[in-house]
């Protein structure tokens, strides 16, 4: 069974409560944004975390993408806030 | 010479620089980031994601590379928690034209700003503590490197 | 804070950056020039107009604080005889913006090449000896700064 | 009578043998390259320095001007080749 690793940074892992987790591959046409409706019902702090998508950004193996990018044969997928580095 | 480093420690610019201005090109260009305090800041943390930083600066310095004549680059960014007046980005060029040390250098530091994955977390005296949101005017410094 | 110096004596940026790091600004830009050795390079005299060089250095400085919101600017210029590996010119910037840091900083050096009044003479391990000439891209850098 | 101090830079320095002199003021009217022309005179270093007008440069009281800019009530007057600083 195939499995994606999901990462959780910044307030994303703060409303979680963890810093990732791993759940078994919901298939290459699953999109992000369908991953993450999946996680809602995790708990409050999923649906915290996930509830102004327009704040949300996705890396999907260490690149930039947007929620409405198909999983494809990912292996890690990272949820955040925009970034704020320098 | 390519150097890149993301770590807890502290640096100092001038050993940074030195290396650059050895390369013989005659230009050298730098930006060091501090944290400004004020607003009653008391510390900062900076979160990132590991896997990735070190390989997006690594991708962000070769497309530099390409489009400048660079002898050197060194890029150093801190993470963890840190103070007010602590430096926490440095951005340094060498090349033997100072146009291209000098743009290459902004065009670093604005991608870092913008696209490396980078968290900030402040921490203010009344016990309050908060993300640092995004700013457009980033995105747009960004953004104006792909006009030309 | 404003910081102008010309002289024979040698410097160091770290000493000079620290200064601006200070400001409390969080930006800091620099730009170090280095005399380059090639073409049997053996030294280099840097001829200027004493009575002119500061007062015109100053002009710029005030210049560049017109357009920019500055919290510091230091500009070190070697005079004298200099080697290959010698620091030349040293321009640093503070402010609150990055921008501010990185474009001022780029403007003064731009300046500093077209328009304050120095001269350079270098001699070859030949036993040759020429003034440099002055450069259209130099005149064309510094124009650049006047459209916006 | 009112004088006016010359000062020489670089190659024109070098080919006119000194730093400066102070000569006689010609004058409000008379232009930079008015005063050139009654300097070439005074020996070849002269006529060699200003050969080539097109590689002169000048500074009136620590002002870089034209040569064809009249010397106007100007103390200090200095010529030399286009700057190479930096």
């Amino acid at each position: 069974m195939a499995t994606l690793d999901i990462l959780y940074f910044a307030w994303v892992r703060e409303a979680i409560g963890r810093d990732g987790e791993t759940v078994e591959h919901p298939g290459a046409e699953a999109t992000i944004a369908d991953l993450i409706d999946s996680l809602v019902p995790r708990g409050p702090g999923y649906a915290e975390a996930f509830a102004d998508r327009s704040r949300l950004r996705a890396a999907l193996d260490h690149a930039f993408v947007p929620l409405e990018t198909p999983l494809g044969n990912a292996h890690e997928l990272a949820l955040f806030p925009p970034v704020t580095g320098g | 010479m390519i150097h890149i480093r993301i770590g807890e420690e502290g640096f100092d610019p001038a050993a940074l620089l030195e290396p650059l201005e050895r390369l013989g090109g005659g230009a050298v260009a730098s930006f060091t980031g501090i944290v400004r305090g004020g607003g009653g800041l008391v510390s900062m943390r900076l979160d990132h994601y590991p896997a990735m930083t070190e390989r997006r600066i690594a991708h962000i310095v070769e497309e530099a590379r390409a489009r400048w004549p660079l002898l050197g680059v060194t890029v150093v960014h801190r993470v963890g928690d840190l103070q007010p007046e602590d430096r926490i980005v440095f951005v340094g060029t060498a090349s033997i034209h100072r146009a291209a040390a000098l743009e290459s250098c902004a065009f670093l530091i604005d991608w870092l700003k913008s696209s490396a994955p980078f968290w900030k977390k402040e921490s203010f005296l009344d016990g309050r503590s908060q993300w640092v949101e995004a700013r457009a005017e980033d995105d747009a410094a960004r953004d104006r490197w792909m006009k030309s």
